[in-house]
This record gives structure tokens, C-alpha cells and sequence, in this order.
């Protein structure tokens, strides 16, 4: 249902606010969904997982109080949920549901992590390419190369626990799943 | 000390519930008695969950309500066990490193010994302290590194290999660990003479209450299963389906319990026994088809798994407070047989008993199992043959003038109340069969003298059944009598031999037979008894009420008098508590409740 | 060979002169006639109203149950017993109001039975009250003064899109055709659905008009998506079978189910 | 003799029934009491049927249980009603000449006329004999032409005026008829006092207690009734779908039971008091949501208007077998209130209260009426105004610090056990209702803590009603009580005045709170006479068995003790049966059941 | 003017990680952000299931009741209180299962609700358990262990078949498109029908294979035979919005209505 699909005259291209007001919900968005994530792991009881997600989250807070404090001065058009031009369904640095198991495991967190960095990367370097305002277009340049900043830093989490798991075997090789469903209701 | 509770307390993921079941399974290859009970917070999984094991040298059927041995992988949302697992100072705790903070508002325990069985497990490659944890306790409880093994690999047994081998490797780490760091107490267990460890093993089963329900239904002869999914009936129905196409018979999954429990009374009608399961609010829905199998004298056995109530109410946990709907739930007067299943073996017996009885007298039998004996594993020995046959007895229809086959009366009014029945293909026996009231030749009619007879003969039908030698189990000689049903009777067993260790000889008696009640005989053994006190796990005393009910209202010389103490779920009666609500009926002739 | 009259049972029924359900009646004796049906090996269940007391009228075995339930006292009886010839039956209120969930779960089931809705667009048996086949604006009945105000059901279109493999319509002023019809329904093999229009004259005289608006319609498809345009396009008073797909049954029988050991799986 | 009962029997379409109507309007214009009840035979229209009408100077509430005038324009299924229409030899019989044969196994009565009312009619150009008899009765009953024409003019309303004229003239050509050959009796009826016939008559009304539940429910407030059609309580919801608009509520027709209930629970979450209306078999099927709105403290009001059961039983006729389902049919501990109304125009009164205390308990309220209050009409003074009123209260939410508001406590645990309820569309009174276990803030919650909490809460909720001074109607002194509820109690009244007349005095006791049962104030009663009987009208005694049930177990000094007389329907009680049982039990000791 | 997130109550769900019904609870969050939704004006009602947990998350009024009831609980209230926003919701067990009837008669009935399916084709809250829309050959349930072997239920064609007025499916992988749905389903007069295709990854992990199969199609009609022939021949997987044509809702008002004296028709 995204608009992004047509490409040719995307308005990200073309207005300044469109844009920027894409850029504080693409931050939001990610900061929401990851404290959501963050939330229903500690729900179920799985600290670990709740201790990471949520470190991940508070960047993902200040990168939108970034935003948000860029932007401090401008008026932005207010758009509802579906109305964003965004490339996919939802904004590109978005943990997508399916990504997600209560099994989960650090890797697998940071691995999606960085993933969805990558995708706002991407998100804000297509832009750059292709937009014709130039205001925009340093925006966007700017904002991709942050994201590229973001993604390099989890990579380089992620290949720290990488190598830890060489190390001490901190990674648990054995993704048996020793917990059996029940029944609440 | 010849029993041992251990509980085990673990975070999401970490899988106590499965150690649990592990050793469990080890106990029984080395020969003990036992009884696991799972409990879990209320996430669907992955959230923390508990398993509480009852060891015993002898059969242990139910809890002790102490905890002996507690084993904690993760401290947080411990509090959602407090119900189930109190700490006292007596208790013994062994706790993970990583299991965080020793909740501020429990007992300090006799004492604590924390151990790193993450940290071992990932020594070994993986990330599993549960069975690190497992290798531990049962290396302290004597198992050898083979039985733990054979433990694991059952439980594992559709897991890759690579799985099972490594999940051997932690729990020996474990048992190895406990060389090395002992558990500060010992498992004073002798093994029970009739068994010897691990070769042994043949001889006995782990299984629970619904599991047996269901074994019991299919040995009497139930070839017809309506299933609609609810907790905690659901693993009848599940186990059930397992196995019933194997000895011939169906099971249906249906759209809602209405239509299960019509498509139970519809195979019924066809000669083929049938049974539905479900809980309270099922068996609510179910209370209108219900009568109609009284009306139309259709065979039917509809289990329920008792929950806690009203509506949705506590779905996980034990009550006993579904009597009323069983006994008294349907509209209009609709007689019909109510059991209740008197421990998790007995589930077996009750199950083929309902069968048989439904078909012999064409009847409606109701089952009360509850979450307890349903949800909760015992090792036990093979339950024996029940011997119970559902075997639907067909009319011989009569020959009438000149071979021309006589009329046939369906609702015939018999001196047993019990009418001949024509199955569905037996020539000339076609009758419709009817919820309208109707005449003995199964026509409807208003009449107050079908009305009378009909009413008459569905009562009477019932009415030996109060002779039958299964209606209760009673135990033991006093001037006491403790009267209960349901899960309550093997915890009012183990209060009786604590009760006997302290003096008091006390007789127990768990009531079989509901509904009908056996009157006579209840009231023969009040009258050996000083005092009766009735015990049972709900809010109302809806047991003791219709105990009381059956009074001859203080007219003649036999009326019943008792005390009674309940109380509802979702904490398990002890037989601690039991212990001393007789004691203070005894010193004070006052009953709490 | 029986005749078709020796398939009643001799039960007077209650039904005011000119109801419609003497047509049924009549069509499942001729049916059954045609059939060579044997009397023990037919049951036909229902549940309560006018219609559903058509069972003791029939010289067969019958069940006479509660109110909506015809459908899964039907399909539990043939599950358990295959060997015998289902046929569950009722009204429009038993089986599209308080048996509506059956109906579409018999749909997709496809247990072998067939079941005949003796549609009359109206509650006959308590005093006529709208059914959810009633038209929008009927006034009849006290208990919606303004009529129902709601869309009437559709039953032969819910049974297409719940997946009844056999969809017909009858009309009770052509009991013959509605005895072919209920001929071949039983011949199908999985969840045979017929609608018959029944008129009702005590609470809805007007129906006497669906002598001369009930229409042939020989529309007989296998194809679902023409068997729905068709059917959401369809007035209501069309007659004829509508769709007719054959597909497994259930329960599918598993050969290599081997006896087992019911005590087995407890050992440790 | 100052009352009468005349009983008409007709065949297929000579509307025997319309007659009995017509004769009871006209009897109320005169200024006469009395009952109309009406039975058919099971066609859907156009069958045998009959009409029994008994006429009095003074409130007549009930049947006598005797005929003494029999009408019959057919003689071909007089069996049907024989339970009902008990001749006898002193009943009198005007039979038409075409009615048949006279059946055979009946007892000669008294007298018999054989007229020919089916020629008078043809005579005046009409089919309609059941009009002439009309005129025949009326006549002699001493209604002017005025009111026997007003009378048809009413029942005909809707009709043709030709129609109407052309029944006029029949009716008063059997008028002239019984000039020419009399009933062989004197209809000794003196005009009560406060009425001199025609003119007055805008102070009598003619009511069945089906119209009147509808009229006190909604003048207590109810605004929204959810409806599925069942015999005989169709006709509660067909009087509220006519006038509920009016007072600007709502009347929906529901799928089915299911859905009726839950869609009353619906509205009454929403502030609107709430209810609907069934039988036995719909209530069976609303018990699941009966539990929930038990459990969400949803008010809630369910008319169960009895027939016969179980199952579908005989939907014409009176019984309170729906005794146990009202009172204990819900699973889990669910405390509610159970109502029964106690006549014709009690149905007005308690329908109100029903209403009201839904609304002040937010309780599930179940009131019992039956067949015979709920279908027999009634010619009485209008009654009264309840005065009750089901204003839900709303919740006053505290403000918190700096302005916030405070948290809110949906079901918080306060000393009446009544929780403060914040409606939809309240600013910051948010919650779910929940019919899962909760905690006071409508968390859900499977603590024990929790559970009890809000089962103590919900039981003492309703403790206080016991104190209201509707509990029951007590009438009369006399050293036997005799203990009823619903449709027995006016019948008990007239067997209380019969007694009289033998010199007996007995005290009455109607209980229209049947639950929570106002068990102090009955024992009182009881300990006021030296011995209590109870009765009622279903097999197994289902009351009585719930009254012992209160017995403190025979432990106490407060025991109950009562005597029991039961029987099923459809037959329905006569005073003269109650007052054979009381003789009975003075004279021996002893009761029947 | 509150933010999507004001809209969270505060109550932590239970759902496991992943699980489709998180994407619900967020898209009701932003369609009512754009909705300018008074919190105390709304009203979710469920029946029970893991999906019926959520009206407790949101940040309005809320009726969590028995198992298949929530549209008649639903019905009740707005019949009564027109003035309130109520959503109905649960899951395909609740809804399709034993609440299958409710779904025909709210279809047909057209009371100004909403109605959110959270489909993950099996019963999550009993542990796994087929449900009317799982796959026939689906066998990872013990209780159908040859799997259901039932045709699947058709949710969109039902409603459609059932008198519907607005019928769209969504996807728990598109919260903001579910969003979107459900602002126009509340505006829209009458009874609006949503199925969301919402994962289970805990019983139904190749629900994750939904990413790259669920597909967007713009077919949306007010004519039925259209949507008919379109939704028999529907994979199951395609979201949109398929169908929308607002006709008169219940209950009909009836201006002319004057207050009477109830007691007056008593008189004789
Ligand atoms: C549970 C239940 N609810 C309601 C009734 C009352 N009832 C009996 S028959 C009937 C409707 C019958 O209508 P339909 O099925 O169309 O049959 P018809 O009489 O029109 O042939 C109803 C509502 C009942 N017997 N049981
Ligand atoms: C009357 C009744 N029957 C059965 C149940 C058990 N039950 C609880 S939730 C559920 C199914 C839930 O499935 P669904 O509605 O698909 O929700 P999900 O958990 O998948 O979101 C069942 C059968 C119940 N609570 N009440
Ligand atoms: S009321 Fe209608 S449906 Fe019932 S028997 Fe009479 S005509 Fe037939
Ligand atoms: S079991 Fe499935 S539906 Fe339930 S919470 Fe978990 S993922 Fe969601
Ligand atoms: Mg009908
Ligand atoms: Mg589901």
C-alpha cells in the first residue's frame, strides 16, 4: 500500500519537509519497535535479550532526538501511518515481525540490527541519488552516511560477540528449544 | 525422610520444565515413585516456568506442599510461584550464578549453595544450565551416567543427534559438578524393593490423569471421540487421537463444543460409545445436549477437567468447583451419573467405568478429572485391566402374530428403568428417538402419566448403581471420617498416615459415585464415626451442601451431620492443611469453612 | 422393493393442511422408493421446529434432537456408523439461525450426509416469528414490527463459498423433482445440501406465489467461481441443483493405521 | 359459590380459544375476576384446543382444579385434556348436538344439555358455533348485549367490519338461546363492590405475566432486550419489541441463545440495563455467559419462563424443573440471584426488582416465572408501580496528584463488595472487563490472593439482599407453614383459605428470593409453626433438596426441618391437592414425596 | 490530538516475540492516532484466544469475554450506545470456529462495528491446534495428526456471501497498510470485516514464508458478483480492500416512534 512503489515522482524527492518528516518517523519507527521487542522479551523473561534490545533501542531514542532536534525549527507535514513513501511496507529501519523468535538469539538480534541499518542506509542513499533538490540531497547524503556510521558500529558489535563466541563459547551453538508451549487459557 | 520435593525454577527459555520431565523419567528407571507438576507463568512459552518433583521410595500420587530441594536457574517473576513453591527455612537451595537477585521478601533458606551451571554448560558447548542442572540432582539422587543418558535421550529422542549427544555431555558436566560441589543434604531414598534400577524399567509408567482418561475410555470400548480443544482437557483428547484409529474408532475435531458433544450422543445413538472431553465453560455450553441424551436415553460420557472458575476464570490451575454444573446443570429433572476420578491411576478406572455405565443404562455420565490429576506425570505401575466393556446392549424384538414382528416400544417402562434399544440397521426396530416427552412407544406426548412414567423409569434406571462396590475407595479405621472426591482423596491418604504418625487414626473416603449418591453407605459410615468432617477444593462447599441436602431435614432419627472445610484454587490442598483441619475439628469440634 | 407410501410410518403429522413439509415428506418417500432404500439403514436426524418433526413420519430410524444440532448429531452417527444412509433435516430457523455454525462446518467438512433445510422464511413451529430467511420488510410478526430489517440469508451461496461439494434447490410445489434431486443427493458422495422452498401458509400465505415465480434454473456446474456468480446474482426462487463437485470426504481412511499397543507409549 | 370455572372444548378452527378471551373481556366489563388458560393440542393451529376460564367475585389468580361447566362443541380428542379438564359428576355439560360421540371412559356428569349451536349459527349465516356458545354463556352470566358485543368488537378489532357484525349477531342469537333453554345452574356471582359493570371498566386490566415481566422491566429502566424465540416465553419479548421503541430502547432478534445473552451482557457493559428472556432449554445454552457475567460484574437480567423438561420435554406446559440450572447450572463459584415471581401480577414486581438489583449488584439476576403465570391471562386492578429502578451507578473517579487522575480500580475489594463501575465514554475510567481471573485494577491474575479477593467480593456483594423486605410474601398464622415459590403460591392461598373453612390455619410463604436464600428469616417462619411443608411443582423436589442443603448439618441447634410434597407438570397444582397434602401431613405426620 | 503510542495502555502483552498480533495492536494504535480517537469513546471487545488479549493493550474500553462471543457482545453495545466506537476482535479459532455463527448473522445484520480477525490459521492459545483455516494437510497438531483433511475456511467469501458490507485482508507484515484498512473500516457505516493474515511463528514458523507471498491487489468493488468471482478464485494470500458497498445499517430508526403509555394496551 506504500507509495514508494512509483518511484518517478516520489515526493521525497522533491519537498524538503516530506522528506525530513520521513526521516524523524524512519528514527521513531525504529526506536518504537525495538523498545516493543525489548518490552516482550523481558515479558518473557529472557534478560539477555531485553539487556541488548534495549541498549539498541536507547540509540535508536537518541538517533530520533537527533532528528527530531534537527528539524526543531521546521514544520513538518503531519502524514498518517500509510501515507509515508516508504520503499517497502514498513519504514526501512524496522525489525519486520517474521525476523523475531523468542529464541533469538544476540547474534541473531545484532544480525537483524544491522540489517535494518543497512536498509535506512540504502533508504537515504537512493534518495541522494536521485533527488533533484540539492538541500535534499545533502540531507540525504548526510543521513546515509550516519546510517552507514550506526551500521558499522553494530558490525562491529556483532563481530566482537562473533569473535567472543570463538573465544568462550558464549554463543550458544545449540539453539535446541528446550521450552515446551502451554497452555494459559 | 523417604520422599523429597524438588522444584525447579527457571526464566524463559531455559527449559526447567523439560529437566523436569527428564528426571522424572531417570527416577523411574531407578526404581522410585514420583509425580511431576508444571507450572508456567502467562506467556504461551519462552516465559519462566517451574517443575515441581515429588520423589518417593513408595508411590507418591500428589504433593507434600514443602519443598525441600529448590533449584533456581532465574530468580525474576520468581513471586508467581510463591503460591505453588513455598521456601521455608527448612528448604535447601541450590542457585545459579547467573540467576539474579534472591527476592527481597523471601525466607532465608537452612541453606544456599550457588553454583555456575551456565557457565558449565557453556564450558561444554552449549547454553543449556538446565541440564547441567538435571546431571546434578540426578548424580546426587544416586542415577548412574547411563540412566541420566537414557533419560535425556527419550525426552530428545525426535532431536537431532548432534542435540542429544551434547545435551549428555552438559548433564554428565553436571552430575560430574556434583561430585565435586554436593548438595548439603542426602537423598535418604531407598530404592523400593520390587525394583532395582535401570533394568527394572519395564515395570513401570510415567503417565498422567488424561492420558489415562483417555487409555480407560478406549480399553472400555469408546470408539467415538468429539473433540474441542480446551485447557486442561485437551491432552485427553490429544492422546486420544493418537491412538483411537488404531483400535478402529474416530475422533472428530469440532467446530465448538455444542456441536462435540452432539456429535457424541449422534455416534451413541449408533451403537458406537462415545465420549467428549472438555472444562467448565464447555461443559457449559454442553448442558443443553446434555438433557437431551437424558431425554432420549442416549449413551454419552463427557469428561471434565475441572479449572479454575467462574468463566474463563484460572484456566491453568486446580479447583473442584464444576460439582454443581455436573450434578445439578441441566434444566427440567434429567437424572444422570456424575464420577469423579480419584487419583492420576484412577483416572483409568473412572474413564472405563463411565463407558461401561453409560451404555448399560443408556445414560449420561459425567466425569469430574481435574487439572491436577490430568496435567500432573506419576511413575506408577501398569494400571490393570479395568475390565469395563461398553458394550451397548441391542433389543431382541419380539416376534408377533403370524412372524410379523410385534410393536416395538422403545421407551418401554421396565422394572430396571432400563428400556430395550434398537440400534440403527436392526430390522424393524425403527423408532425415532426423541427430547420431546413421548409415550413408552416413543411418540410424543404431553400426557401427565408419560410424563410420570418416563421421569419414573429415567430415576430408576440409576438406582442400583449405588450398589455397585466402585462407588467410593475407603481407607483406614477412626473415629474421624474425612469425607472427599476428586484429586483431594490421595491427599487426604498422605494426611491420614500423618496423622496416624501423630496419634490420630482417621478414616478416608473419596467418593467414586456422585450422582447418584450412595446414601446409605455414606451415612453407614458416618454412623461408625465420631465425626465426619468434608473436605473439597472450592469456594461454595458445593459437595457438602448436596451431602447436606440428602438430610431427611431433621425429621428422622438418620440425619447427616458433618463439618465440612473448603476452600477454591488455586493453591493445591496439602495434606499439611489437611492435617490440620482435622486436628482442629478434633481439639475444638469447629471446622473453619 | 418397498412403494413409496410403505416408506410412512403411520405417525399422523401434526402440519397444518397445505404445509409445505408434506411435499418433503412425500419427496423422501419416493426418493427412498427409488432407492430401494432398506428402512433400517436409513436414519434422518433433526432438530426442532414444523419441519424437524418430520422424522417419526418416516418409516426409518430417526433422531429428533435440539434445537440447530440436526447437522453434527448427523455427521457423529455417520463417522461412527458409515454403513447407514444420514439424512439430517430441519427448518430455516433450526438450521441457518441457532445452526448456522454447523452448516458451515458440514459444508467443509464434507462428512457424507445430506441435509435438507425445509426453508419456509419463517420460525412456523413457534408462532412465526422472522427467520434469517425472511425478506427485510416482512411486518408479520410482533416480535419485529417493522419487519427484520436485515439482509435474508443466503444458504445456497454460504454453502458454495463454506465448500459443500453438492448444491441444490426444491420447491414443495414440485415434490417429484425434489425427489430426483434428494435421488442424487444421496448418491453423492460428501455433504449434500438442499434448500427446498416450504411454504408455510398459516404465518405466510403470500408464499402461495411461489407457485408461479419459482423458476427451473439448469445452471449445473462444477466450476466454484461461475457456481458463485450465479449464486449472488440468483433471486432465491430459481430451482435445480447448482453445483455439484465431488472431493474426499470425511473422515479420510489411513489403511496403514496398524493396532497398536494402546499401554506402549506409558512404559518407560 | 362465588366462583366458577367454565371450561370450552372445540375441535379444528371453531375457535374455542377466542371464545374464552371474548368471554373473559366481557366478564371483565361486567366486573367480574378471573383467569383464562388456554390449551391446544400439538398441531401448530387449527387442532382441538380448549379454554378454561374461571370467573370470580374477587381476585381470581388460579384454577380451582374442577370444572364445573363443561362446553364442548367437540367431543374427538377430549383426551387430550383430560389432565386438564377433570370432569366429575357434578360438573355440568352443554354439549353441541354435531360434538360427537361422548367418550367412553368419562364419568357421567351431573347434568347434560345438548344444544345445537353449530345450527344456530349456520341459521344466521355463519359457520362459527363457538360464537353462539359465546352469546349461551354470556347470557347467562348476565352480561347485557352491550358488553358481549363490546367484547367481540375488541378481539376482533383487526378484522372486517362485516366479519365483526355478522359474529355480533351469532353471539346474540346464542344470547336468545339461553333464554329459551337455560343452564341448569345459577351463576350466583355477585358484582364486586367497587364495579358496576360496563362504565367502569377502565379500572380492571387483562394481562398475562409474560406482558407483565415485559411492562416492569421496562418501567424499572431495562433499554435493551436481546430475543430468541422459545414457548412460552416468545411472548415477553413480543410485548417489549412492540413498546420498547417507544420509551426509546431497543429490541434485537438474535441467532440464538448465544447470542442473545451475550448481547444483552454487551449492552449492559454499556450502561444500558439489559435483558432477555427464554426457557429451559436457552437458558442451558446461555449458562457459559451467565458465568461471565458473573465473573465480569456485567448486570445482567434472564427471564426463564418453565415448561416442561428436561430437554425439549412438553414446551406447553407448566413445571419448575429449571430449579437447579437457575440456581446452580453455571461452573466455577458464581454467585447470583435467583428470583421467582409469584403470580400473574407479581411477574410486574419482580420483574422491577430484577432489574434493579442487576443494575445496584452489577449481578446476574435469573428470574423464574412459568407456563402458567407467564401464558394465562388475568383480569385484575392495575398494578401498582414497582417504584425499582436500574440506574447502573457510576464510578466518581478520584482525581490524583496534580490533576492526574488517580488509578482506577475497576474491581476493587470495598466492604459492600460493590466495586466502583466506570462506563464507556467516562473520561479515564479505562479497563477491561474480563471474565479470566483478575486482580482489583481488572489485571488478569492467576493469584490465590486475587482469586479469593474477587470471589469474597463477588459472594458478599449480594449478602444484603437478604435483609430486603421483598424476600417474600408470608400471608396468614397457623401452626403448619407451608413453604412455596412461583406459580404455587397463589394456589397455596386458595388451599390456605380452604383450610380455613375446616377449621385449619396455616401460614403461607411465597419465597420470591429463592437466591441467596433469606435462610435466617425462613427459619424464623418455621420456628414459629411446629411443622413445615414444601412444596412444589417438579420431580425430584429440587427446592426443597436446596433448602436442606442450609441445614447446619444437623450439628447446630438451628437445624431444618420440613416436610416435602413434589410432583412434575404438566398437570398443573390445585388448591384442593395442596390442601389433601396438609390434612395428610396433620393427620399423620407424613408427606408424600 | 494523541500519538500512536499514547494509545498503548501500559499492560505488557504476552504474546511471544514475533508473533503477527503485535503488528495489530500497532496498526489500531495508528488508525486511531489518525482517527483523533477519544480513548474512553472506543470499546474492544474479544473473545479468548492469545489475539483476544489485546483490547487489555490498548488504551480505551475494553470486554474480554468467553471463547466465540465477542461480535454479539459487540452488537449489544453499539445497539445501545451508538455513540461509541466498537471494535470486535479475536482470532480464527474464536471467529471462524465456535464463533462461526455470530460472523454469518453480524454480516447479514450490518450493525456499525468492526470486525478484526487475527488469522494465524491454527489455535495459538491452546497450543497449536488446527483451526478452520488450516491447511488440510497441516499435521503438526496431536489432535488432527493426518492433519485437519477439511477444506479451509473461506473468511472473505463467507462475509461476502453472508451480506457483508466491507471486507478487506490485511497483514501483520504491514501494519501500516492494516492501518489504513482498519481508519476506513471504522468509517465506514456498518459492519466492516477484516481478516489480517497475523504469524504465529511459535506453532506456525512457515507463516514467516507470508513475507514474500501475501500480495496487494486493488480489486476492490461494490459489486458482489465481482467479489464473488473473485474471492473463489483467491489464494488466501492477497490483502486489499475487496469489497465495500455501504447499505443501511441496524438498527434502523424509525422516527415517528412516539412515547406511548406502556400500560394502556392493559386496559380493558
Ligand atoms: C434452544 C432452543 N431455542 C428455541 C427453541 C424454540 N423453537 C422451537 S422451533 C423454533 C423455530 C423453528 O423454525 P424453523 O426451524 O424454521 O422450523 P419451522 O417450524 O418453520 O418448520 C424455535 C425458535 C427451542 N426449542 N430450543
Ligand atoms: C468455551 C471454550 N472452549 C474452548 C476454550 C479454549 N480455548 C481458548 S483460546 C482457544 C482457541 C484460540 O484460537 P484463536 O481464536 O485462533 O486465537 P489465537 O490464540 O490463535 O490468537 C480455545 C479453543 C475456551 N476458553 N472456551
Ligand atoms: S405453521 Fe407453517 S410450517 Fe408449521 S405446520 Fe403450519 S404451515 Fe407448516
Ligand atoms: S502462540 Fe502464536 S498466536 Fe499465541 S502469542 Fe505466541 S505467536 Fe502469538
Ligand atoms: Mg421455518
Ligand atoms: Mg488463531
Amino acid at each position: 500500500m506504500s507509495a514508494g512503489a512509483d518511484k518517478k515522482d516520489s515526493p521525497l524527492w522533491l519537498d524538503r519537509a516530506v522528506f525530513l518528516a520521513h526521516s524523524v518517523a524512519l528514527e521513531q519507527e525504529a526506536a518504537d519497535r525495538m523498545h516493543e521487542l525489548a518490552e516482550t522479551m523481558a515479558v518473557h523473561n529472557n534478560p539477555a535479550l531485553h539487556e541488548l534490545l534495549s541498549s539498541l533501542a536507547a540509540h535508536s531514542d537518541s538517533h530520533a532526538l537527533d532528528m527530531k532536534a534537527l528539524c526543531r525549527n521546521e514544520t513538518l507535514p503531519r502524514f498518517k501511518a500509510w501515507e509515508y513513501s516508504w520503499p517497502d511496507d514498513e519504514s526501512p529501519e524496522i525489525f519486520h515481525y517474521s525476523s523475531v523468535h523468542y529464541l533469538m538469539s544476540a547474534e541473531d538480534a545484532l544480525q537483524s540490527a544491522l540489517e535494518v541499518e543497512q536498509s535506512a542506509e540504502t533508504f537515504y542513499r537512493d534518495i541522494a541519488d536521485n533527488a533533484t533538490n540539492p538541500a535534499i540531497k545533502q540531507l540525504a547524503e548526510q543521513f546515509a552516511t550516519e546510517e552507514q556510521e550506526h551500521a558499522r558500529s553494530i558490525a562491529n558489535r556483532l563481530s566482537a560477540l562473533k569473535a567472543g563466541f570463538q573465544n568462550d563459547l558464549s554463543k550458544d551453538p545449540d539453539q535446541t528449544d528446550f521450552d515446551p508451549p502451554h497452555t494459559p487459557e | 525422610m523417604n520422599n523429597l520435593t524438588i522444584a525447579m525454577v527457571g526464566s524463559g527459555g531455559t527449559g526447567v520444565v523439560t529437566a523436569g520431565e527428564m528426571l522424572l523419567r531417570a527416577a523411574a528407571k531407578l526404581g522410585l515413585y514420583g509425580v511431576l507438576r508444571k507450572t508456567f507463568g502467562p506467556q504461551i512459552r519462552g516465559g519462566e516456568s517451574a517443575a515441581i518433583v515429588r520423589l518417593g521410595s513408595e508411590i507418591v500420587t500428589n504433593l507434600s506442599g514443602s519443598v525441600d530441594l529448590l533449584l533456581v536457574l532465574d530468580w525474576s517473576n520468581f513471586q508467581r510461584f510463591a503460591d505453588e513453591i513455598p521456601v521455608t527455612e527448612s528448604t535447601i537451595l541450590i542457585e545459579d550464578k547467573a540467576a539474579g537477585k534472591y527476592p527481597a521478601n523471601l525466607p532465608q533458606p537452612q541453606q544456599t549453595l550457588t553454583l555456575d551451571f551456565l557457565g558449565l554448560a557453556k564450558t561444554l558447548g552449549s547454553g543449556h544450565s538446565n541440564l547441567a542442572l538435571l546431571g546434578y540432582v540426578t548424580g546426587w539422587l544416586g542415577c548412574t551416567a547411563e540412566i541420566t543418558e537414557l533419560a535425556i535421550r527419550h525426552r530428545l529422542q525426535k532431536h537431532p543427534q548432534e542435540t542429544i549427544e551434547l545435551a549428555i555431555t552438559v548433564a554428565l558436566g553436571g552430575t560430574q559438578l556434583q561430585l565435586e560441589q554436593p548438595i548439603p543434604l542426602k537423598p535418604v531414598l531407598p530404592l523400593p524393593t520390587h525394583a532395582s534400577g535401570v533394568n527394572n524399567e519395564q515395570n513401570l509408567w510415567v503417565a498422567n490423569g488424561n492420558q489415562l482418561t483417555g487409555l480407560g475410555a478406549l480399553e472400555a470400548g469408546i470408539r467415538f471421540v468429539a473433540a474441542y480443544p480446551i485447557t486442561p482437557a485437551s491432552d485427553v483428547l490429544e492422546w486420544i487421537a493418537g491412538e483411537i484409529e488404531s483400535v478402529g474408532g474416530h475422533l472428530v475435531q469440532a467446530e465448538d463444543e455444542l456441536a462435540a458433544v452432539n456429535m457424541a450422543i449422534g455416534a451413541g445413538f449408533g451403537g458406537v460409545p462415545a465420549m467428549t472431553a472438555t472444562s467448565g465453560p464447555g461443559m457449559a455450553l454442553m448442558s443443553e445436549a446434555m438433557g437431551l441424551a437424558v431425554a432420549s436415553e442416549t449413551p454419552l460420557v463427557v469428561v471434565d477437567v475441572m479449572r479454575g472458575g467462574p468463566s474463563t476464570g484460572i484456566p491453568t490451575k486446580n479447583e473442584q468447583s464444576d460439582f454443581n454444573l455436573a450434578v445439578y446443570g441441566l434444566h427440567g429433572d434429567a437424572p444422570h451419573v456424575v464420577l469423579s476420578s480419584l487419583s492420576i491411576s484412577d483416572c483409568h478406572f473412572t474413564a472405563g467405568w463411565a463407558a461401561e455405565i453409560a451404555s448399560e443404562r443408556q445414560s449420561l455420565v459425567i466425569v469430574l478429572s481435574d487439572q491436577f490429576l490430568g496435567q500432573s506425570s506419576q511413575i506408577m505401575p501398569p494400571t490393570a485391566s479395568t475390565g469395563f466393556s461398553a458394550n451397548t446392549e441391542q433389543a431382541i424384538l419380539a416376534q408377533g402374530e403370524a412372524g410379523e414382528p410385534a410393536p416395538y416400544f422403545r421407551y418401554l417402562d421396565t422394572d430396571s428403568g432400563i428400556s430395550p434399544l434398537a440400534l440403527p440397521g436392526q430390522p424393524d426396530g425403527m423408532f425415532t428417538a426423541d427430547g420431546l416427552e413421548h409415550n413408552a412407544a416413543a411418540i410424543p406426548s404431553p400426557k401427565a402419566a408419560d410424563h410420570q412414567q418416563q421421569l419414573a423409569k429415567r430415576l430408576r434406571k440409576l438406582d442400583s448403581l449405588v450398589e455397585s462396590p466402585h462407588w467410593a475407595e475407603v481407607h483406614g479405621q477412626g473415629s474421624l471420617l474425612l469425607i472427599c472426591w476428586g484429586s483431594l482423596y490421595q491427599v487426604s491418604l498422605e494426611a491420614q498416615t500423618q496423622l496416624r504418625a501423630k496419634g490420630i487414626d482417621i478414616s478416608v473416603m473419596g467418593i467414586r459415585l456422585l450422582s447418584p449418591l450412595p446414601l446409605e453407605k455414606i451415612k453407614q459410615a458416618m454412623g461408625q464415626a465420631r465425626q465426619t468432617l468434608v473436605i473439597e477444593q472450592n469456594q461454595q462447599g458445593q459437595f457438602a451442601h448436596y451431602l447436606g441436602s440428602f438430610d431427611s431435614q431433621g425429621l428422622g432419627p438418620d440425619q447427616l451431620s458433618f463439618h465440612q472445610y473448603c476452600r477454591p484454587g488455586p493453591a493445591l490442598f496439602s495434606p499439611v492443611e489437611i492435617v490440620a483441619q482435622v486436628e482442629k475439628l478434633i481439639d475444638t469440634g469447629m471446622s473453619s469453612c | 422393493m418397498l412403494s413409496a407410501k410403505q416408506y410412512k410410518s403411520g405417525v399422523k403429522p401434526i402440519w397444518c393442511p397445505g404445509c409445505g413439509h408434506f411435499a418433503v415428506l412425500n419427496a423422501i418417500t419416493k426418493a427412498f422408493a427409488a432407492l430401494e432404500q432398506a428402512p433400517e439403514d436409513a436414519v434422518l436426524v433433526s432438530g426442532i421446529g414444523c419441519s424437524s418433526r418430520l422424522p417419526a413420519y418416516i418409516n426409518s430410524y430417526g433422531f429428533h434432537g435440539v434445537h440447530g444440532r440436526a447437522l453434527p448429531v448427523a455427521a457423529g452417527l455417520k463417522v461412527a456408523r458409515p454403513d447407514l444412509n444420514v439424512i439430517a433435516m430441519g427448518g430455516d430457523g433450526d438450521g441457518f439461525s441457532i445452526g448456522g455454525n454447523h452448516f458451515l462446518h458440514a459444508s467443509r467438512r464434507n462428512v457424507d450426509i445430506v441435509y435438507i433445510v425445509m426453508d419456509n422464511e419463517v420460525y412456523g413451529m413457534t408462532k412465526g416469528q422472522a427467520s434469517p430467511t425472511t425478506p427485510a420488510s416482512w411486518e408479520h410478526s410482533k416480535l419485529t414490527p417493522h419487519g427484520p430489517e436485515v439482509r435474508p440469508f443466503q444458504p445456497c451461496a454460504i454453502a458454495l463459498a463454506s465448500g459443500a461439494s453438492f448444491i441444490a434447490r426444491g420447491y414443495s410445489g414440485d415434490p417429484n423433482g425434489l425427489a430426483h434431486m434428494l435421488f442424487e443427493a444421496v448418491q453423492h458422495p460428501g455433504f449434500a445440501f438442499i434448500q427446498v422452498l416450504s411454504q408455510c401458509p398459516t404465518f405466510c400465505p403470500e408464499q402461495k406465489q411461489w407457485k408461479e415465480t419459482v423458476h427451473l434454473e439448469e445452471v449445473c456446474t462444477d466450476d466454484p467461481v461461475k457456481a458463485a456468480a450465479f449464486l449472488h446474482g440468483d433471486d432465491g426462487l430459481s430451482k435445480g441443483i447448482f453445483y455439484r463437485q465431488p472431493r474426499p470426504t470425511w473422515p479420510v481412511e489411513h489403511p496403514d493405521t496398524q493396532p497398536t499397543n494402546l499401554r506402549k507409549s506409558f512404559e518407560i
